[in-house]
């Protein structure tokens, strides 16, 4: 209070009122990275890892050095993918707001991170993912009826009533458990790599953390034990801006890239447009290819927006402009796929809007069948039982005495 | 006010008091908190005063201990007690034993304030009591109100205080006094006797217990949330209870405790954390130690199944009415 | 065998059954580890398998984890119990509930080995005790051994259990059994029963409390050191004492525990760790519910002071056969 | 066992038995490094911060921009309290072999670092020291018999009896309370310096911690906010390539040099000869300035050799060779700065004998005084009732009790 101070305060670049400002973000046209080789060493591909590699030029074309080339096939199933991932999003939402589950949380606007890294990724890496990479689990081919029965935590839901909605995982798509608490995945996916390279396997594992959570010691925990080891992994950054209502400058986001973090422990890092489905796909690709072969982890940045509000607690009018995502410099990677495909002649507008009708429709039938496993208050329930199972392996006396007393009280 | 308000003004007065105190977390600055604890603070103290901080909780508490060091009084939040693991090392390691390994050279008057419990359906890194860790660790203070007149002077007084204090802030009652039951419609602060907050600067002393209700037959030993569940327990079952908000779980008023236990010669121990270890265990293990020879029955312990928070049976999990009276059968009957 | 050579054997048959075994760590590769628990492995099974790590526990736990998921069975060493701190979000938030969150999709058999206690005037960094905080934490297993007998088949249960095990290791006794005095020349395990140690892999099963001299008197719930002070305070005084090592506190055995005090109506329970919310805390509670009727006494604890291990007192600080004496002296009378 | 695996393991340059090999360690001429303006920014110093800045050349000469140009007293004086370091680590260690203290950790061969930053520091400048970093006590003056008294928990040991020697605090010097736990000061450096910041001070913070401790999430923790606050902060990694047994290629240091750890960050890094005490006093000269002025943090990396063992419970003849010290290629920083002065005609051996003799004498004298105030069994003691004061502020009664029972079971 009145008191003169040199602290240095990070700032937004725009806070509700003020008109959205992007002058922060550096590009660069696409095509214009170069792509070192999958074994340069960290001093060669320094120099690139602050520019964001692109592929998908404002004309629509797919050009440079990082295009995956991927066939027309390949093309329509990562649009199916994020389509479905934002229907799927909206949807869940509006069955929150009815209050049919407790608590969601949107990738809008991300659904190229997910959707185009899993498809550069083999089925049989190890996916380690945040809260917001919804997209990995459709993009792996996971039963859309399961995930609303987690969100429903009905007898259905895989987590057997135990998590918050979204914190899913799929043990047969190799999709970790996904934690509440930030970051705390990192170290775990380098473990996993680093088993992997122990048993001389050759899966490899990747991660994801916001902006935000490279704050947390567990990044630097990551990356320190993937830079020693050399682990088979990649950790990718999803820069969404914003961590709640926190500007990704307070975790250091305009001191430099968050692609750069790991340069000084020799781990090389990439920056890429992350609304760019083809070049996510591409550099994921290269990163993978790098991990797979022992070149090493790659630090991937994926800059892109946080679209919807932080969840379903957070009203984001309170810290920034409405008008944010509309003035967003890297667009929308639906619809960047979605013209692309156009431009190839591969896809049309009806072919798209029949694409969504079938999705919206299978998803209203899943969401009955998910129904059909009961809500939190409704149809068939889980037993209260259950959360005595799975502390341990085995029941110790003691939760078998607490399970007992339950029955006891709630009879 | 309820309890948010109370918390907020507590902040306000002291911000306006002391120039030495700045408040630290994660949206706490512009945005005003997620839980809208500081709403209002940084417009009116600055941003120099009002911290929005990076998302790591060894860091933010690291650094306040150096701020405190060098004459602040620094107010962290974390924005949920399940997100503090990461700053353990720094509140066992460093602050809490500061002023003892350098003999009084240094200290750090750090309070960390994290909203705790469950009963808002947040899942199981939503709703954790981790108070009884941080009772184990000698030269730290923990601190959990139950309502916004004892939450504002309790807050006030953790800030003053020359030791670091854990804070904690039991989330459910917020916005109201809460009996346990979640199908009950929910209840403001405005009707509770506690809900009447002077906007002005007060303290309530740390290491007193208080008396909520003054009763013959069983002594109920509680806090947070549960003293309101116990209160309602008690009624409902018609018992004569001296029901004991501990407030302040270390350093603990033993004397209070142990008056109140051989007077009635019965105990129930309530809390919402897990059972196994919990604090429950101490205040056991104290009133056996302080009041064997007036026991005329074993102490109940009424608690968090010793299992993780779960997202769909949080009413299960949460020791409600049912079980603090059927604790209480238990105690008076034998 | 003397503990560290127990230890040590316990690794060597593990990694030698189970490829999937491997060993991490501070200077546990070429060097062989600080206390040598580790020495000859890596250059037996290679630096794959028995690896040096960075200074960063939570590093090693957060990997360790990856690993186990991954198929692998890490066995961990923290260089001190003091030290574990900046490894407890990953143990408390990941490691410990994998399994439930994920309805048994997830688990990671990680053990954790950290030297614990003091008595070897490592001051407060070197002699801290913290079991009593992770007992409270649901999901993973606490285990203390109190000879290298225990020790060996302990850890080799641990490594095998599908469960995270926290095994601490109480330094003090790594070389010999230690009585509580200081002045009397150190002894080795040679002449102790329990130092007679196989060579072979034997597995001793976790959750179970061993009785160590059994008596009518008075019923002495300890582990670790203070076993062995427990015993020759029980001897000086000339009382019949079941003395029952709890082995592992995580999961209790309380049936032997209650049966024992059922029997003799009177408890001490001692341990290092400081006392207030200290593991003694739980076993004192547990006791007064399981054992009420049978109590003729109140339970005594003997515990660490509530202060930080200071290094010019250790001694005084030392929970010592005194002590534990007095301790009994007044169960005994009352 | 067998089992092939592919796991990158760092390996230590030599070990027991092995011709002592410094060959990775890159260095540079006396002078040949730039010194940038103190403001520049951190993309401006990027280009040297990895390389090693050296002033004192091979004819002992001064040479070059990070010359700080000091005087013959200065020099003299910095010459002088690298010996008393020296001096008192090999008569303390000698106490510990004759069972006198409980346990010692030298700084042999890392003099310059402590001894040099510390002046070039003010005296007002906060100091958050690691455990070898004794230098930056006798170089703010603090009276030898303090230290003594720690060292032996005695009735005069400014912490009552409660750290390990060597855990010293100097609370009118302005040194902070070593902490046993590693890296653990560095965030309260920062924060330290955040403080002065807000209230518009214009003292700095500077904290040490070592190539091992470079590991800790803290070391994470402490840049970040540095970067972020843009804190008034020197952060110096002390690395004596070793952490105990562990070679500092486990803290990554084969991935690129420590100095480079903040750049993903936006924190400058500085690599300086760390036994070149010439370059050390320019280096910090040049952090100090630059955070002092409010041109942010500085990472400076230290680049010595543990000479001695870790510490008193340490034997390195198991796992490094024992004539590492003699090829170690900086030399031995009192040595250089003695050839200095020698060559400038400002000093000459006769005098170094009797300062050599001098010092001998104080600390002889010294020990006698300290030993006046008691050992840990002999002489004057501290009464044990003294370790339940300072938990709190104030005694709660908890407390009050306890102490009441150790005086009935002690007497
Ligand atoms: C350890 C921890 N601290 C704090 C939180 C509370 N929290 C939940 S989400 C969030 C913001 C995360 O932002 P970011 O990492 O950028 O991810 P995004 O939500 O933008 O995808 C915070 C602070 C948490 N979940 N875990
Ligand atoms: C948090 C923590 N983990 C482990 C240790 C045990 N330990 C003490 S010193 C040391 C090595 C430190 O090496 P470095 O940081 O390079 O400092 P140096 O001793 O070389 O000066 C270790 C592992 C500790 N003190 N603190
Ligand atoms: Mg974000
Ligand atoms: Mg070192």
């Amino acid at each position: 209070m009145g008191r003169r101070s040199r602290l240095h305060i990070p700032q937004a670049p725009a806070r509700p009122g003020d008109r959205p400002d992007f002058s922060y973000l550096e590009t660069s046209p696409a095509g214009a990275v170069a792509r070192p080789n999958i074994d340069a060493t960290c001093q060669e591909i320094e120099p690139i890892s602050a520019a964001l590699i692109r592929v998908l030029g404002d004309d629509d074309s797919a050009v440079g050095p990082w295009n995956p080339q991927l066939g027309p096939e390949d093309l329509r199933t990562g649009l199916r993918h994020m389509l479905m991932t934002r229907i799927f999003d909206e949807r869940m939402l509006r069955m929150q707001r009815q209050g049919k589950i407790s608590f969601y949380l949107k990738s809008t606007g991300e659904e190229a991170v997910s959707v185009a890294q899993a498809m550069a990724l083999r089925p049989s890496d190890m996916l380690f993912p945040s809260y917001r990479n919804q997209g990995l689990f459709f993009a792996r081919g996971c039963n859309p009826v399961e995930l609303m029965c987690q969100c429903l935590s009905n007898t259905g839901d895989m987590c057997k009533g135990r998590q918050l909605p979204v914190l899913y995982h799929w043990k047969e798509g190799n999709i970790f458990t996904i934690a509440g608490n930030l970051a705390i995945q990192a170290p775990n996916a380098v473990g996993w790599a680093m088993a992997a390279a122990i048993k001389d396997e050759d899966n490899i594992a990747a991660t994801w953390l916001g902006d935000g959570s490279t704050a947390e010691a567990d990044f630097h925990n990551a990356l320190l034990f993937a830079s020693v080891y050399q682990a088979p992994v990649v950790i990718n950054v999803t820069n969404n801006q914003w961590a709640i209502s926190t500007f990704q400058a307070f975790a250091g986001g305009d001191r430099g890239p968050f692609s750069t973090r790991g340069l000084g422990l020799g781990v090389p890092g990439l920056r890429v447009d992350g609304n760019d489905f083809l070049a996510v796909h591409g550099v994921t690709q290269w990163a993978a290819e790098r991990a797979r072969t022992g070149a090493g982890p790659t630090l991937v940045e994926l800059v892109t927006y946080r679209a919807s509000a932080h969840s379903t607690s957070d009203d984001p009018s309170r810290y920034r402009p409405d008008s944010e995502w509309d003035d967003w410099p890297l667009g929308d990677p639906i619809e960047r796929l979605k013209k692309h495909l156009l431009a190839l002649g591969e896809w049309s507008e009806r072919q798209h809007h029949a694409l969504q009708s079938e999705l919206e429709e299978n998803f209203k039938t899943a969401w009955q069948e998910a129904l059909g496993f009961g809500t939190l208050t409704q149809g068939p329930q889980l037993s209260p039982d259950s959360m005595f199972d799975d502390v341990f392996k085995e029941m110790p006396p003691h939760l078998a005495k607490q399970r007992q007393l339950l029955r006891k009280t709630e009879s | 006010m309820n309890m948010v308000q109370a918390l907020n003004s507590a902040m306000d007065n002291m911000l306006e008091r002391d120039p030495n105190v700045v408040l630290m977390g994660q949206d706490i600055g512009y945005f005003g908190g997620v839980f809208r604890c500081t709403q209002g603070l940084q417009g009116k103290y600055g941003e120099h005063r009002v911290l929005d901080t990076p998302i790591a909780e060894g860091g933010m508490v690291g650094t306040a201990i150096g701020m405190a060091v060098n004459g602040l009084r620094p107010v962290v939040e974390i924005q949920f007690a399940d997100y503090i693991y990461p700053a353990i090392d720094q509140i066992v390691s460093q602050l809490a034993r500061l002023r003892h390994r350098s003999a009084g050279s240094f200290w750090a008057p750090v309070t960390i304030r994290a909203p705790c419990g469950g009963g808002i359906r947040g899942g199981q890194t939503h709703s954790q009591s981790p108070e009884s860790l941080f009772t184990h660790i000698c030269g730290i203070k923990v601190v959990m109100p139950s309502n916004p007149y004892d939450a504002k002077g309790l807050l006030i007084s953790a800030i003053e205080d020359d030791d670091p204090v854990l804070f904690l802030e039991p989330k459910r009652l917020y916005n109201g006094p809460f009996d346990g039951d979640p199908d009950k419609p929910a209840v403001g602060w405005g009707e509770h006797p506690h809900g009447e907050v002077p906007e002005d600067h007060y303290g309530l002393p740390l290491g007193i217990a208080k008396t909520v209700t003054q009763g013959d037959a069983v002594t109920i030993l509680t806090y947070g949330t549960m003293v309101h569940v116990c209160v309602a327990a008690a009624r409902a079952l018609g018992v004569s209870a001296d029901i004991i908000d501990v407030c302040t779980m270390a350093p603990l008023d033993t004397d209070t405790i142990a008056k109140s236990v051989q007077r009635t010669g019965r105990c129930v121990i309530a809390h919402e954390a897990t059972r196994f270890s919990g604090f429950g265990a101490e205040l056991a293990a104290t009133v056996q130690e302080e009041c064997f020879w007036h026991l005329n029955a074993p102490i109940q312990r009424v608690a968090g199944w010793d299992t993780p928070y779960p997202h769909a049976f949080e009413w299960s999990y949460f020791p409600g009415q049912n079980r603090v009276i059927a604790a209480l059968k238990v105690a008076l009957e034998s």
